[in-house]
């Protein structure tokens, strides 16, 4: 073969073009593609650098069109991301470990931002006649503390540890759709970030509550862009929170390791995958209401207009259709993950596992039938009022049936209180408070009084912050060195946790006597003589306490993470725990494990690690370490990076801002998400590109291959003598 | 299929672009030096007369030397390019075309200011007809100059580095380079000596 | 002096020569021509496709050569109707004073004339000889490919669609400039005109672009710039002062364009003392008309070369020759030396300016001693069978001596219908040089011999003496005093035109009509060279006949002519 | 030593400066000013001064280039791309294209556009841009491997994004926007009728395509462009000929309807100093409202 071309008449010419490329073509091999080097670098009479660049090609990834012979990168940046290391890779990946890891990050900073804004409140409310933000930005800032606390902090940091461990929890090397995942992550932060900038570009944020009832949400009440901002990015939430959901689901009901049946799933997966439901039965029914608010704003819709006819309630009951069941979207998580740590620090199991499991599906259940407890004073009707009151004390059941189990967990365990189980101790406590608050408002009297006082702020936040928070850091505490390789202090994580839990009980206690005196809910301000003052006082003394000690917390994560180099690593079980999670090396490995688990009993781990002995006393049989996965596989396919969620996403906060301003924008954000839908679409779920070793081939053939996967594979795990092969290797070929 | 380890394409002929360049640009150049030949033509018939060419102060040096001193950093950046090219440098690339590009769009925008600064409309004499024919060529030149350099950027993002990335970029510049100089007639011709 | 010498012809084996013998093969083997490559690719005929979206070269030049070619004979027809006009108007025949015969008014004939001038420059020399160029070039240096093969084919397009736009936007009544004033009615259509002569001149210099580009860039290993074929030479030449030389145009072309939208007051069309024509009809008078004529040398070299097989007596003379040629025919500089009455800086008459005269006398005697060069080879030939060396040669001649005797002082002639008869000669000059190219390349052109021997020694007669007819008519009635044709003389005196005023100063109380005012010799004179524009004109329409049938043939036919047969004709 | 084409440019550029000179003094130039560019003294006729002088910089500046490159003699580019002989690229390297054409055509629109109207200008600016992206495109494609295949799939996975749902949205677009047109024109029954008729069709066609899909199969590309091409000709007729006179009932766009209801709604609807018994009226509001 030769390239002079010069010699050849015009027909041949193209012919040797051709055969270069036929050489070119599947040279997947060093050796092949060496060979091909030889041929080419002949072929162009450089006879003198064929080693070099025969080399080059072996060595070096840059590409050039003349001095080497093999193109390595023809697309350039648009290369597909093959993962790897850098910040490019957090951009493409979809992992669901990184991508939970995203979500937490991004939910603690969002925790910030909602906590400035909670100081913001406090700070006004803290004497009377306060003048730290007038009556319009204050109306703002608690309407975006809300906002910002429920949909951009406690949601996210439910989804983090979602994502993160129900994988890991099933025994799953990633969620189902792994390419989805990352979009729900990467919609979530453009909605977040597109709500939050109504600060800049819309006049202001919302300023209408939360629940942002009508008409202050309409044009009238409400004239600045805030409210459309609040309309719009619940939206981009809303699908951020249902592509996740169904995500989840699927990954919980078809992924799991052999043997994992349901009733040997973990409460905390229990417990999200409940959220899940809840949360794709009931962001439909908000994106509704948001969308009549939108088109009633922009689009001179009359949904909530009275005076042309339309209802105001509509809006409410159509919120808190979905605003209640969201309380528990909020608490379940932390729930779940209580039900963790409890047995975990108690060396126990958890007391009535299907009791758990059974409360949870009734809350999930029994959570649609309360939704007008919040609406008693709207005038719903007595026979409405009666129904919703004996429902929202029935609720209490399955919710003291869960108290119960908690304390029956501990009772007689070995009690470790390390920071995390203080904290979920702390959570059943403080959530039983809210709980028996909440149910003085069923009583349908007392409620017409409490509502909308302070009482209620009270009462809800000894529910989300005493059962949802506390939890949620009982979790991070609980999982932060499989997580991150290394443990948090405990002597300032035991700061962190009294300092916050006094702080919570300083901040929020007062709340429920400010209530009961009088106090509105709400109002920007107060004057003297009401004897409000000192109540007030404490609450915001207390607030200071929290923030002080999220700060100590943000010490500690530093701190722990500088002086973990000189600390033994906590290995991959630092608890003694009893899911699958801790049988993988801390971090894990991007393949999670590497073989598939087979499951035997619930609390595999555990019972991987002790057995009972003749006596029936129960033994360590194998230490943690040795019974641990090393993470050291090869060649374990996995999903392959993209960027076309990130594409996708970007598209949406640009249709928002031309709903809002301009609709030409709107269009050019349309045609990014569509076009970036094309390419998805367009995209192989596993790239041809990336070196598979022999896994090449699975994604063309059938069954038969993935036989052959699995024989190839580096068996390093005791228990993969599982009878049940094909659903093993199910779970590495998923994509 | 694979996208990866696939064989180089048929090298061509280096520095043809390049060459095609250099015509363009040289052909480029007649037509704007034409343009400020006439002006000046025009311009010194005028005084000839006694007429005013434009009236006093109407034209600020400032923004117009401003200009030349974008004009000629990118001179600057645009080389660094065609290093970087040739280096195959990915990241100095993309900042160096990206910086020239910043140029070229500041250029565009202080020529915005200075049309607003002028104040003149088309039809109110001869010399602000030609004031704007001259300058508004010059901005087309610059234009189809950016267009290149993007050109060249696609180029670089989507696709190899090598020898033939680095005649193109080198061609773009080349157009660059005339670019500038025509500009820094319109400097001398129109804003200097007024 | 050194300047590139010619490869000799002799049997030592050069580039240049080896490039010729691969030329002279058949088809079997190395098949470059069109056909060839169709029937190699498998296809049955042309399509749409092949001609809209191709990246041959020669296809692409093929299309330029045949739409010129066409594009040749109407505007020879366009110009027997302006002289038919003419002769009417000598003769009395319109019905009244100021009517006409042909064209309604005089501003419609004006606007023809310049169209006739304009087009006979940019719709067919120039495309003519590029299109020549793009199919010759690249196998003249062994490149078998263009530089920018893509650019060759949006040259073509844009170049058509420019064309277009300037012929229809004339003939519904724009033009370059008017003899009235232009008002808002016409504004648009000369706008049109505008762009679209713009539009074609980029076309073209896009084209010139290509063609120099691969001249110097794309050449086979061996050959150097300094022995490249005599045409290919010439081409480099003509390309880079086309592409010096017409942007000045453009330049012009925005200046009017905006000073038309700019507002009355400072528009360069409609002001008292500048015309749109005024200002771009120095592309259309010497020295810038002779760039059109630089192939036409190379191709007399070629022809000479072929017939003789011997090199020329001084191998590099032809290329100085070709390169003076082109120094010489840049003329963008000269473009308002005739505003403000043909008068200099100082006041003085142009035709007086030794600045003006000296590149005419330098022309005349680069061409005569290019003349004298050859003709050692011609009248040795072994077989003087050289028609077209012969006539073209005739033509570059006519057109070099009248141009050195239109700017001689002591003739008074610059003004004069020599003027017509210089750019007429280099016309028909351009035509024959191209039409003998064709007949010379047309195997590696069109697969065949595009027109039988005999037709084509009858098409070249025609355009000869047609040209001559034409040239020297128009010269002779110069000399005795005529007129150039911006006007008919009447109409010259009656209007109230820029225009006019300007002719009326210096000539008219000299012209044609006070000396011959019966029009007795005027009018025979004209009716010469009618006669022969229409002889140029007919040779044309066969041409363009042929090339036409030519162009559609399909490789079955072509394989019936025996390719050596065809070559040992033509040369 | 010095090159054929440094040679003829080099001695252009003498013989052009030396013009320039004697142009500018013989116009009537003084001083030094031909000789300084007009520094110090005049050039005479500046336009014949000024384009020779731009003449002889581009002669100088080619002729320099072209030294440099050794008249990019194969030789010299074959050392450049350390090779023996300099590769020439195949004729059908470069493959056959529209955009030249199209792109001709789009500064042809621009052309008429900029004399006779805004949006014809548009358009063909439109279409000059999309042919930037598409020949650049192209041109990359060409030529990022070695591989046709490899190289045509490369391009797709960038352009095809871009392409097909662009294209898609505008199809759409202009489909939605004939149809409705369309239905604008005919007369309200004639709009039902309109509908119907397509709903049938288009449910026979299921029908069809359930039963033999075979045969229904090889007919959808022809009757999905014929029901394109009828939608579109319609839908150009329609707009010609302007929607159908509508009747807008006046009483239903205000609220009259509710008037009686105003009061009681703007004072029981607001829930920031709502109180029991204005909700109770509330709920007769409602209930008056759904009867």
């Amino acid at each position: 073969m030769t390239n002079k071309h010069t010699d050849q008449p015009t027909g041949e010419v193209e012919n040797t073009a051709t055969n270069a490329a036929g050489v070119g073509i599947g040279t997947s091999t060093a050796a092949d593609s060496t060979a091909a080097a030889d041929v080419n670098a002949t072929a162009t009479g450089s006879s003198t650098t064929d080693n070099d660049s025969a080399t080059d090609t072996v060595s070096d990834n840059s590409a050039n069109t003349t001095g080497k012979d093999v193109v390595e990168r023809p697309l350039g940046v648009f290369t597909r991301p093959e993962g790897g290391r850098g910040w490019r890779d957090w951009l493409s990946t979809v992992d669901h470990k990184k991508i939970g890891i995203l979500y937490g990050v991004s939910a603690m900073f969002f925790f910030l931002v909602g906590g400035v804004e909670a100081l913001l409140i406090r700070l006004q409310l803290a004497a009377p006649n306060g003048s730290v933000l007038s009556a319009d930005v204050y109306n703002q800032v608690y309407t975006m503390h809300g906002v910002t606390m429920v949909f951009l902090f406690i949601m996210p940091l439910a989804a983090a540890f979602a994502n993160y461990f129900i994988p890991l929890q099933i025994g799953a090397r990633d969620v189902a759709f792994p390419r989805l995942n990352a979009l729900s992550f990467w919609i979530w932060l453009s909605g977040a970030i597109f709500l939050n900038t109504s600060w800049i570009v819309g006049g202001g944020g919302a300023d209408c509550g939360w629940f942002c009832y009508s008409p202050n949400s309409g044009v009238a009440f409400s004239p600045s862009h805030g409210v459309d901002f609040y309309a719009v990015g619940l939206q981009i939430l809303g699908i951020a929170s249902l592509v996740s959901a169904v995500n989840l689901i699927v990954t919980c009901l078809n992924m799991r390791a052999p043997g994992m049946t349901l009733m040997r799933m973990p409460i905390l997966t229990w417990m999200l995958l409940i959220t899940q439901f809840l949360l794709l039965f009931a962001l439909p029914v908000i994106t509704v209401a948001l969308f009549l608010l939108m088109f009633d704003r922009l689009f001179g819709a009359q949904f909530f207009n009275p005076d042309a006819g339309a209802d105001p309630l509509l809006w409410q009951h159509l919120f808190w259709i979905f605003g209640h069941p969201e309380v528990y979207i909020i608490i379940l998580p932390s729930f779940g993950i209580i039900s963790e740590v409890i047995p975990a620090f108690s060396r126990k199991p958890i007391f009535g596992y299907q009791f758990m499991v059974a409360s949870g599906i009734a809350i999930g259940f029994m959570g649609w039938g309360v939704w007008a407890h919040h609406m008693f004073v709207s005038g719903i009707g007595p026979l409405s009022v009666a129904a919703f009151s004996l429902s929202t004390m029935f609720i209490a059941v399955p919710t003291g049936v869960k108290v119960l189990n908690w304390l029956a967990t501990m009772w007689d365990g070995k009690l470790r209180f390390t920071v995390a189980m203080k904290f979920a101790v702390a959570t059943v406590a403080m959530f039983t408070i809210g709980g028996l608050s909440g149910v003085t408002h069923s009583v349908a009297p007392a409620n017409t009084q409490q509502t909308d006082t302070y009482y209620i702020v009270a009462h809800f936040h000894y529910v989300i912050f005493g059962g949802g928070v506390l939890g949620m850091f009982a979790g991070i505490y609980y999982w932060w060195p499989k997580i991150w390789g290394y443990l948090l202090n405990e002597r300032l994580g035991n700061w962190h946790f009294w300092i916050m839990l006094v702080g919570f009980n300083l901040t929020f206690g007062p709340m429920h006597i400010l209530g009961l005196q009088g106090m509105s809910r709400r109002i920007d301000t107060y004057a003297t003589g009401y004897g409000f003052e000192a109540w007030n006082m404490v609450s915001t003394v207390g607030s200071f306490l929290i923030a002080f000690a999220v700060l100590l917390f943000l010490l500690n994560v530093w701190k722990s993470k500088r002086g973990s180099p000189y600390l033994q690593p906590p290995g991959p079980d630092p608890w003694d725990a009893r899911t699958l999670e801790w049988m993988i090396p801390s971090p894990p490995p991007v393949h999670n494990f590497d073989t598939i688990p087979s499951v035997h009993t619930r609390d595999e781990w555990w019972h991987r690690k002790y057995a009972e002995n003749e006596q029936g006393e129960v033994v360590s049989v194998v230490t943690a370490e040795e019974a641990a996965q090393t993470g050291d596989a090869k060649g374990v396919h996995l999903p392959s990076p993209s960027f076309w969620p990130l594409a996708v996403a970007v598209g949406f906060p640009l249709i928002g801002y031309g709903i809002i301003f301009n609709l030409w924008l709107a269009l050019v954000g349309g045609l990014i998400v569509l076009t970036s839908l094309y390419s998805w679409a367009m995209e192989p779920a596993d790239n041809p590109d990336t070196q598979h070793d022999d896994h090449d081939h699975l994604q063309h053939d059938d069954d038969n291959a993935h036989t052959e996967d699995h024989d190839n594979q580096d068996s390093q795990d005791s228990a993969s003598e599982s009878p049940d092969d094909n659903k093993d290797n199910k779970q590495l070929t998923v994509a | 299929m694979k996208t990866t380890s696939l064989p180089s394409p048929v090298p061509t002929r280096p520095r043809t672009v390049l060459i095609g360049s250099l015509l363009a640009s040289s052909a480029t150049f007649i037509a704007f030096c034409s343009l400020v030949a006439l002006y000046v033509r025009h311009r010194q018939q005028a005084r000839i007369v006694g007429q005013d060419w434009f009236t006093e102060g109407s034209l600020q040096l400032g923004p117009a030397s401003m200009m030349l001193m974008t004009l000629l950093l990118s001179v600057v950046t645009v080389q660094w390019a065609v290093q970087s090219a040739k280096t195959e440098d990915r990241p100095h690339q993309f900042m160096a075309l990206g910086t020239t590009l910043l140029f070229g769009v500041a250029v565009l925008n202080q020529f915005w200011f200075v049309y607003q600064d002028v104040g003149l409309a088309i039809d109110d004499s001869k010399a602000a007809l030609f004031f704007y024919v001259v300058t508004g060529a010059f901005i087309a030149m610059l234009v189809v100059a950016m267009i290149a350099m993007i050109i060249a950027t696609v180029r670089s993002l989507a696709g190899t580095f090598g020898k033939e990335l680095a005649n193109i970029v080198q061609a773009s510049a080349f157009f660059w380079h005339a670019t500038v100089v025509c500009y820094a007639l319109v400097w001398y011709t129109v804003f200097v000596t007024k | 002096m050194s300047f590139p010498s010619f490869p000799p012809m002799t049997a030592s084996s050069t580039s240049y020569q080896n490039t010729m013998t691969a030329m002279m093969q058949p088809a079997s083997t190395n098949d470059h021509t069109l056909i060839g490559r169709i029937a190699a690719q498998g296809k049955r005929s042309l399509s749409l496709r092949s001609l809209v979206a191709t990246s041959d070269h020669i296809l692409i030049g093929r299309m330029f050569i045949v739409l010129s070619l066409l594009c040749a004979f109407a505007t020879a027809v366009l110009g027997v109707l302006l002289r038919i006009e003419h002769i009417a108007h000598l003769f009395r025949l319109r019905a009244d004073h100021y009517s006409f015969m042909v064209f309604d008014d005089p501003n419609n004939w004006f606007r023809m004339w310049t169209l006739y001038r304009m087009s006979f420059i940019f719709l067919v020399l120039l495309p003519l000889l590029i299109g020549l160029g793009m199919t010759i070039i690249p196998s003249q240096i062994g490149a078998d490919v263009l530089a920018f093969p893509r650019a060759a084919l949006g040259a073509f397009w844009c170049w058509l669609i420019g064309a277009t736009i300037m012929v229809v936007s004339v003939l519904g009544g724009g033009g370059w400039g008017s003899l009235y004033h232009v008002t808002p009615d016409n504004t648009d259509a000369v706008s049109l005109t505008l762009l679209g002569t713009g539009m074609t001149i980029c076309g073209l210099l896009l084209a010139a672009l290509v063609i120099a580009t691969t001249i110097i860039s794309l050449r086979e290993t061996g050959m150097s710039l300094k022995n490249v074929p005599p045409f290919t030479w010439s081409m480099l030449v003509a390309s880079v002062v086309w592409l010096t030389t017409f942007p000045i145009v453009i330049a012009n072309i925005a200046l009017i364009y905006t000073g038309l939208h700019g507002g009355q007051a400072t528009s360069f069309a409609v002001s008292e003392d500048e015309n749109i024509w005024l200002q771009l009809d120095w592309i259309t008078e010497p020295p810038a008309v002779y760039a059109l004529a630089i192939p036409a040398l190379g191709i007399i070299l070629e022809l000479l070369y072929a017939a003789s097989g011997r090199k020329a007596p001084w191998p590099t003379f032809g290329a100085i020759a070709v390169g003076l040629f082109g120094f010489l025919s840049i003329g963008g500089w000269l473009q308002d030396f005739f505003v403000a009455g043909n008068l200099t800086a100082d006041g003085m008459p142009v035709a007086s300016d030794p600045r003006y005269q000296l590149p005419y006398v330098v022309f005349a005697m680069a061409i005569m001693l290019l003349v004298f060069a050859f003709s050692a080879n011609m009248f040795s030939l072994p077989r003087v069978k050289n028609t077209r060396t012969a006539s073209l040669t005739l033509m570059l001649v006519a057109a070099t001596v009248f141009g050195a005797l239109r700017v001689l002082e002591p003739f008074e002639l610059l003004e004069s219908t020599i003027t017509t008869s210089v750019f007429n000669a280099l016309a028909v000059a351009g035509i024959i040089a191209a039409v003998a190219g064709i007949c010379h390349w047309s195997y590696q052109l069109f697969g065949v011999t595009l027109v039988p021997e005999k037709m084509n020694q009858i098409i070249l007669i025609l355009l000869l003496t047609g040209g001559l007819c034409l040239t020297g008519a128009d010269a002779l009635s110069g000399v005795l005093g005529a007129d150039s044709f911006v006007l008919l003389p009447e109409v010259a005196l009656d209007v109230e035109s820029p225009l006019s005023s300007q002719v009326e100063a210096q000539h008219v109380s000299s012209a044609f009509v006070q000396t011959f005012d019966t029009g007795s010799i005027a009018a025979f004179l004209t009716f010469a060279s009618c006669l022969g524009l229409s002889l140029v004109a007919a040779g044309l329409l066969m041409l363009s006949i042929e090339a036409l049938t030519t162009f559609g043939r399909t490789p079955q036919q072509v394989t019936a002519h025996t390719p050596s047969q065809e070559m040992a004709s033509t040369t | 030593m010095f090159t054929a084409g440094f040679k003829f440019f080099f001695k252009l550029f003498v013989v052009l400066i030396t013009a320039a000179i004697v142009y500018g003094y013989t116009s009537g130039g003084n001083h030094v000013g031909p000789l300084s560019v007009g520094w110090k003294g005049g050039v005479g006729d500046h336009t014949g001064y000024g384009i020779l002088l731009a003449l002889a910089t581009v002669s100088l500046v080619i002729s320099l280039a072209l030294i440099a490159f050794r008249d990019a003699d194969a030789e010299a580019q074959a050392e450049l791309l350390n090779v023996d002989r300099i590769p020439i690229p195949p004729q059908r390297a470069v493959k056959a294209s529209w955009w030249p054409t199209v792109s001709a055509f789009g500064i042809g629109t621009t052309v008429i556009g900029l004399v006779l109207h805004p949006a014809i200008f548009v358009l063909g600016l439109a279409t000059v841009g999309l042919v930037v992206v598409e020949w650049t495109m192209d041109a990359w494609a060409d030529r990022v491997t070695g591989d046709t295949k490899a190289n045509r799939m490369l391009r797709n996975r960038i352009m095809a994004p871009i392409e097909i749902p662009v294209l898609g949205a505008l199809a759409v677009g202009i489909v939605v926007l004939a149809a409705s047109r369309i239905l604008l024109t005919v007369s309200a029954l004639g709009a039902v009728l309109a509908t119907s008729v397509i709903a049938v069709i288009i449910l026979a066609y299921a029908s069809v395509y359930v039963a033999w899909p075979e045969l229904a199969r090889k007919f959808i590309p022809e009757l999905a462009i014929l029901a394109c091409f009828v939608l579109l000709v319609g839908g150009v007729l329609a707009a010609i000929k302007g929607e159908r006179e509508f009747h807008h009932p006046e009483s239903s766009s205000d609220s009259t309807l509710y008037e009686t209801d105003t009061d009681d709604a703007s004072e029981t609807h607001n829930p920031i100093d709502g109180n029991i018994d204005e909700n109770h009226s509330g709920i007769s509001d409602t209930s008056s409202v759904e009867s």
